[in-house]
């Protein structure tokens, strides 16, 4: 007979606003098997678990539901919370009563009535649970970090720090992301490159880490603990054991205008590069699509000028297969496509660039050796124009989001700007001036106050070309909407920062959730900020959502953490809530059929073939069995066994019935 | 002798034990278990038989470890076709063969379940006249004529569950209808109850009905069963990408997907 | 035995009369090719031109399910609503086959045999049976072997004989016979001196029935019902045509708060109706079960009840999927 | 909702996924936006767990309407669980529009873990389309009866 105890919180005045509380925990006191019922002010603080202990060991409850918040919120602590009472956590339930009631309804009888079924559903589950335990699966101990940019180069380091083997890949040649094409950062002003190639070389130096550029994630399978991943060496072209990075070949490549990524299209690169002169690893790759070789079938020359015969053409990508135990996603963000924009005429003018072309210009590595010239003739711009919030929050036509990072490169940009073009006018048009942060706002004014940047609280209307001078025409939205006109001679535009190439495909791949922007999803926006959904794999950096660097960083930081965390621990301790085929008694043993259906329909290749022996040793009948290590417990099994001899812990065909058959009679 | 007789008779001499096939009975032909060769002369062939012999193919009580062969008929192929597929088949004890359809009486026997798929191949599954019969019938009903058709028709079940008996695909240790935690389908004859347990059956069956109307033909209150799950096998067939009348493989219909399969009801 | 004739008249107002009583009267309806029992409304209903229909007339009172009392919980507290033997209106079956009639007289014995089955007894109790003697019989008849007949009254209240003019010889066996009689009693004419068999089917015997009762005697271990049993698919199909087959369950439907407690049929041929708890099953395999219902029929039945559990009506040789004819196999535990 | 207690107010079950549908109506939730209380959802862990007997056993259990929804196609925090339930509702609904059930009495749906207004608009909806269907009881007449009333057709 069960002794089910319930307990109401009113969560302040959260649910007790609209939910008659008291009248829920009346109405429930009277339900078969309930032995104790009441309401509480806050069922999560320290008085209100307290008093679900007491009640649990006085009453000697077998069960427990707690109307309250959404169990995704406070599940866990509940659970727990029975535990220290000494009751199996899986015997405590919660009834969504703020969340899915409180929050959505009016007050009023309606509401409380729906209270009252929720709760009452939740009773008639926890009568069919059975008590539950742990799964225990071994932890292989080693990372794959799947993007080189700075979250990735933190993550590794501080995973490889803490002993444990971290595999890192790039798809590029080169490690170091975005940060690597920044000329200074905010709010210091020190040299991107200055703070970060240490880290890089650090990293290829590391005997913890294993480091593959040009490299992608080919696929992956298994679970936390245990992953089984495939991943993909693009073929380099170059052998880098041979390889000694003398640069002769590119020097003699004859494709040599291929505009570089590396410098945000500003520069040239050659067919066989490396991407910039700092690169980790320091050799260089062909790039197919541009080579003559790969392109017409000749050339070669690059074989023929290589000292240490490192140059191998056509040989095929290579998969490699590795176990880890835990990922962590850095792959960062990329840039509005400007094309968004035509009335600001970028791609039609060459004098209107985005921010990161202006970080490549005013870089000392970059093509103008940091000297600010404009792109058409080369000419020190006298007049500079900035737009904040180009594609940033603009529903209409860019994204709705605030991309964060641009108030503060814009203000950088115009310091930068003033700094080396002492008799240059920078103007900055922005919608607010977001300078949350560690001496950003002073940051900010700085440029404002000291370096005499003008600020113009207005959106650019459109950009043209007049006498080789840009015409910007906008508005002063502090001066009543007048209209202002600049005769620029270059503009720059903070493009929005998006989610990059292939994020939706990686996501999936990973079986990891993502945001409609197709930015990847924390398992919490506030608690679980670098967990996914998908146990054993972190995120990190601007593949969440536009970030500055202290920010990516504390981020791959905590991700690492979160890693080394798991990896601290022998065995890892799972949710039981997975799928299990019935055993009964011979000459059964199990009412499973071995249709082996389930086995098509798993995602997770959970099921095997388990033989049931007789005493001589003769198979009797071969039927299913769940892979507790494997089973994610996503239940398609159970829905589909046709003779209902797979269930699945936690979601019992019992318990999900009685929920239903509550929540219309009673 | 006929050549059905001499087959079964030099089976029988060169170590198998049983063969399943006709006899002739008081309605129709009617299955039939030789174990002799005397009996062979009993053993009639007829394309029509409602049984499918394939049901017996699964009964533990009657395969044990000898050789057993069957007659086949075209339904009876394809739902060993079927059951191959969803691993119930013991092939190293089981020999097949059938009366080629050329009308001499030749008799086929096949090498494996690869040939007998190959067989089907161009076997075109047909709808039974009765069910082509009951497609018009319903077809100008409206939504409520429909229900109340059903409604009557499953209030004459009588759980008896010759459908579920006569049916070779219908072989679960423990059926459905047999799960009492929870009770999913009322285990007395009641109208809803007798609808639960066939559309049960039809969901069951999906991409796995070979229509053999075994189910049918076996209902001794006559309610067309077999109409249900004959007819989603057509409707999904385009949709799930299966022909009717052939063994799926790698899984069936609802244990496999296509991210790209179309539906215009979720919203 | 009193006897009356009634006219074809006088018969179509003697059953509109009951009908106008407020009776339920069960009648063969025809639904396509099947002709079976339901509760009808005027004589046009009624089905003529059938051998037999492919359900006896049992379930009018051993329905194939019934709730034998419902139970709600409130507040902790439980109340019970117990089967209310009121509840059963008076009934009328008309048209029931003799072999049918005489099916109640062994499912009486099971229900009501020492004590009465309080359900059954109150259907029983207000059910008269109207039957129709036999002027037609098929193969699968076979209820001059089983001690019936086309004519015989057993288990009747009122038996008539269809004559060539439309009417019929009314025999009057029972006094529940007697009061639907009385009823009406003006549609009635004093009996004629007719022959009642000349209008009867011809049913040959195809065994002795005692013979067969004493070779089961020796025949539990027989190879027989191995032989006989192959190509038997373990369905219930047999069972829930047959006139006096009883074997039911107890079942609960529950609606958490509230349910009801079900009896409903069930049947020996089922592989889970002697399984246990333990995983065993002391009739794991279909010949076991089919020896249970033969020996059950013909070796049980006359011991304990003294009556066979058979009436002839051949149904389950109808309704059998493949083609299992009891007939058939009784013969060759005779030979 | 309103007092009005002429109106019918239908009961709706609603059958969602742990990691998307359940989620996005916790955002309804957070967002404070407003709904009809005749909504009750019933947690999975994905649609694919959805046993398509559980809809029958509401429609039958005096349901007048369902709700069943989870990750959008892609989505699945399982991968395909969404897919797998996709085909099964191909069938199963195939199946209730042969047999003449009502199929417009369940409102399939994807509603993602950020698609908070998304659920409250769903939810108000299906309550005002049920609500305008009237309550099922063509089907829970069938389910009630023990032995059907017989009435001879």
């Amino acid at each position: 007979m069960s002794k089910i105890g319930v307990f109401i919180c009113h969560c302040g005045e959260n649910i007790s606003a609209t939910v008659d509380c008291q009248r829920v925990a009346e109405e429930l006191s009277k339900v078969d098997g309930v032995a104790y019922s009441i309401d509480y002010k806050y069922m999560c603080s320290d008085p209100g678990q307290t008093l679900i202990k007491q009640a649990i060991k006085e009453h000697n409850l077998t069960g427990v539901v707690i109307g309250s918040c959404s169990p995704r919120m406070h599940e866990l602590t509940f659970r727990k919370t029975c535990a220290e009472a000494g009751l199996n956590p899986y015997m405590c339930e919660i009834a969504n009563l703020r969340e899915h009631c409180s929050w959505v309804h009016e007050k009023g009888e309606a509401t409380t009535e729906k209270a009252i079924s929720l709760v009452k559903m939740l009773v008639e589950k926890v009568k069919k649970d059975h008590p539950l335990t742990s799964i225990q699966v071994p932890i292989t101990k080693k990372a794959l970090v799947i993007g080189g940019g700075i979250a990735g180069i933190q993550a590794s380091l501080d995973i490889a720090n803490c002993g444990h083997q971290v595999i890192l890949i790039e798809k590029d040649p080169s490690i170091g992301g975005h940060m690597s094409q920044l000329s200074e950062t905010f709010p210091t002003l020190d040299c991107s490159q200055c703070i970060l190639t240490p880290r890089m070389v650090e990293v290829a130096q590391h005997p913890n880490i294993t480091l593959y550029t040009y490299a992608e994630l080919d696929s992956v399978d298994g679970s936390i603990g245990n992953f089984h991943v495939t991943i993909r060496l693009k073929a380099k072209s170059v052998d880098p054991k041979k390889c000694t990075g003398c640069g002769t070949c590119s020097s003699k490549c004859p494709q040599k205008k291929i505009p570089s990524e590396f410098n945000a299209g500003l520069g040239t690169r050659t067919a066989i590069y490396v991407p910039f002169p700092q690169a980790v690893p320091n050799k260089p790759v062909i790039d197919k699509e541009h080579c003559n070789y790969y392109q017409k079938g000749k050339c070669q020359l690059c074989k023929k000028v290589c000292p240490t015969d490192a140059i191998e053409f056509d040989k095929p990508d290579e998969l490699l297969k590795e176990d880890v135990g835990a990922i962590v996603v850095t792959t960062g963000f990329n840039v509005l496509k400007t094309d968004f924009f035509p009335e600001y005429g970028y791609g039609k003018y060459k004098d209107v660039i985005t921010g990161l072309q202006f970080e490549r210009l005013a870089s000392a590595s970059g093509p103008t050796l940091g000297e600010i010239r404009r792109p058409s003739d080369g000419q020190i711009p006298k007049k500079i124009v900035f737009v904040a919030c180009a594609g940033s929050r603009d529903p209409a036509k860019g994204i709705p989001y605030c991309s964060k990072i641009c108030c503060m490169y814009t203000a950088k940009h115009a310091m930068l700007y003033q700094h080396k073009v002492h008799d240059g006018e920078s103007y900055v048009f922005y919608m607010d001036v977001r300078a949350g942060g560690k001496n950003y706002e002073e940051f900010v004014r700085r440029a404002i106050e000291e370096d005499g940047v003008k600020y113009v609280r207005g959106r650019v209307a459109r950009v043209y070309e007049k006498d080789g001078k840009l015409i910007v025409k906008g508005a002063d939205t502090l001066l009543g909407g007048a209209p202002v006109e600049i005769e620029a001679d270059m503009v720059v535009l903070a493009t929005a920062g998006v989610s990059n190439n292939g994020a939706e495909q990686l996501a999936q791949k990973m079986h990891i959730s993502y945001d409609s922007y197709k930015f990847f999803a924390e398992a919490h926006p506030k608690l679980r900020p670098v967990e996914t959904n998908t146990a054993g794999i972190f995120l990190a950096g601007a593949c969440q959502a536009p970030k500055d660097i202290p920010d990516t960083v504390s981020g791959a930081s905590g991700a690492a953490v979160k890693v080394a965390g798991l990896f601290s621990q022998s065995m890892l301790v799972r949710e039981p809530l997975i799928a299990v085929v019935n055993r009964c008694a011979p000459p059964l043993f199990s009412t499973c059929v071995g249709c082996f259906m389930c086995e098509t329909a798993c995602p997770y290749h959970a099921i095997e073939h388990e033989e049931i022996k007789n005493r001589n040793g003769d198979v009797i009948k071969t039927v299913a069995k769940v892979n507790p290590g494997l089973c994610q417990g996503c239940g398609t099994c159970v829905a589909f066994c046709r003779s209902k001899s797979i269930d699945i812990q936690g979601y019992t065909n019992e318990e999900m019935y009685a929920e239903v058959v509550s929540l219309l009679n009673n | 002798m006929n050549k059905l007789e001499e087959k079964a008779v030099s089976l029988l001499q060169s170590g198998v034990k049983l063969i399943l096939g006709y006899e002739k009975g008081d309605k129709g032909a009617r299955p039939f278990f030789c174990h002799t060769p005397e009996d062979a002369s009993k053993l009639i062939y007829d394309e029509h038989a409602t049984t499918n012999l394939a049901t017996y193919i699964l009964k533990p009580e009657l395969m044990g470890h000898d050789k057993v062969a069957v007659c086949a008929t075209l339904r009876t192929l394809r739902a060993i076709a079927q059951l191959a597929s969803e691993n119930q088949i013991k092939e190293e004890n089981l020999i097949v063969f059938t009366i080629t359809e050329e009308g001499n009486g030749d008799v086929k026997e096949f090498s494996g379940i690869d040939e007998i798929n190959s067989y089907l191949t161009d076997k075109e599954l047909e709808v039974a006249q009765l069910y082509k019969e009951l497609d018009e019938k319903l077809s100008g009903m409206s939504r409520e004529e429909k229900w109340s058709f059903w409604v009557n028709e499953f209030s004459r079940c009588i759980k008896c569950y010759a459908c579920r008996a006569a049916c070779p695909l219908c072989y679960c240790t423990r059926c459905i209808t047999d799960v009492n935690r929870p009770q999913w389908i009322d285990p007395w004859p009641s109208p809803m109850g007798n609808m639960e347990w066939q559309i049960n059956r039809v969901m069951h069956m999906v991409g796995r009905c070979i229509g053999c109307g075994a189910c049918t033909k076996a209902c001794p209150v006559g309610i067309p069963i077999g109409y249900l799950s004959r007819k989603m096998l057509n409707d999904l067939s385009e949709e799930f990408g299966y022909i009717p009348g052939q063994a799926m493989k790698d899984g069936n219909s609802l244990s496999t997907f296509k991210p790209e399969d179309k539906e215009n009801f979720i919203h | 035995m009193e006897k009356r004739y009634i006219n074809k008249e006088g018969l179509a107002k003697w059953f509109g009369s009951i009908l106008n009583s407020g009776k339920r009267v069960y009648a063969p309806v025809r639904h396509g090719e099947k002709v079976d029992f339901h509760q009808v409304h005027s004589l046009e209903d009624v089905a003529e031109d059938y051998i037999q229909t492919t359900l006896s007339a049992k379930s009018v009172i051993f329905p194939r399910a019934e709730v034998l009392f419902s139970y709600k919980k409130d507040n902790k507290e439980v109340t019970l609503e117990d089967f209310n033997p009121d509840s059963v209106p008076e009934t009328v079956i008309w048209k029931i086959r003799p072999c049918d009639a005489a099916g109640f007289i062994p499912l009486s014995d099971i229900f009501n045999g020492g004590y009465d089955d309080v359900v059954y007894a109150a259907h029983l109790n207000k059910t008269t049976l109207v039957s129709f003697s036999c002027a037609k019989a098929d193969d699968f008849c076979f209820c001059t072997s089983v001690n019936g007949s086309p004519g015989a009254t057993k288990g009747s209240d009122i038996q008539l004989t269809i004559l060539p003019d439309g009417g019929a010889i009314v025999e009057i066996i029972t006094d529940k016979g007697m009061a639907l009689i009385k009823s009406a009693e003006d549609c009635f004419e004093p009996a004629k001196d007719e022959d009642k068999a000349k209008y009867l089917a011809d049913v040959p015997v195809y065994f002795d029935l005692n013979t067969v009762h004493d070779k089961l005697k020796e025949a539990f271990s027989s190879d027989i019902w191995k032989q006989q049993s192959e190509r038997c698919l373990g369905c219930g199909a047999c069972a829930f045509v047959c006139p006096t087959c009883a074997c039911f369950s107890i079942e609960e439907n529950s609606k958490g708060s509230h349910g009801q407690r079900i009896r409903c049929w069930d049947s020996c041929g089922f592989s889970m109706f002697t399984q246990h708890t333990s995983g065993h099953n002391p009739r794991s395999t279909q010949s076991q079960r089919w020896r249970q219902r033969i020996l059950h029929k013909f070796s049980y039945m006359p011991e304990r009840i003294n009556d066979f559990g058979c009436t002839g009506c051949g149904r389950c040789s109808r309704a059998c999927p493949v083609d299992m004819n009891i007939r058939e196999h009784l013969t060759s535990i005779v030979k | 909702m309103d007092n009005n207690e002429s109106e019918f107010e239908p009961k709706i079950v609603a059958f969602v996924c742990n990691w998307c549908t359940y989620a996005g109506a916790d955002l309804t939730g957070t967002s404070r936006i407003k709904y009809a209380t005749n909504v009750k959802i019933v947690r999975f862990p994905c649609t694919g767990r959805i046993d398509f007997m559980l809809l029958l056993k509401a429609f039958a259990n005096g349901a007048d309407g369902i709700i069943v929804s989870g990750c959008h196609p892609n989505d699945c925090h399982y991968t395909s669980g969404n897919f797998h339930a996709r085909r099964r509702w191909i069938a199963f609904r195939h199946l209730l529009e042969i047999i003449g059930v009502d199929v417009r009495r369940i409102r399939f749906s994807w509603v993602s873990a950020a698609e908070g207004a998304k659920w409250g608009d769903l939810v108000n909806e299906t309550v005002a389309n049920i609500r305008e269907l009237g309550p099922y009881t063509e089907y829970t007449k069938v389910a009630q009866y023990v032995e059907k009333e017989d009435n001879n057709e």
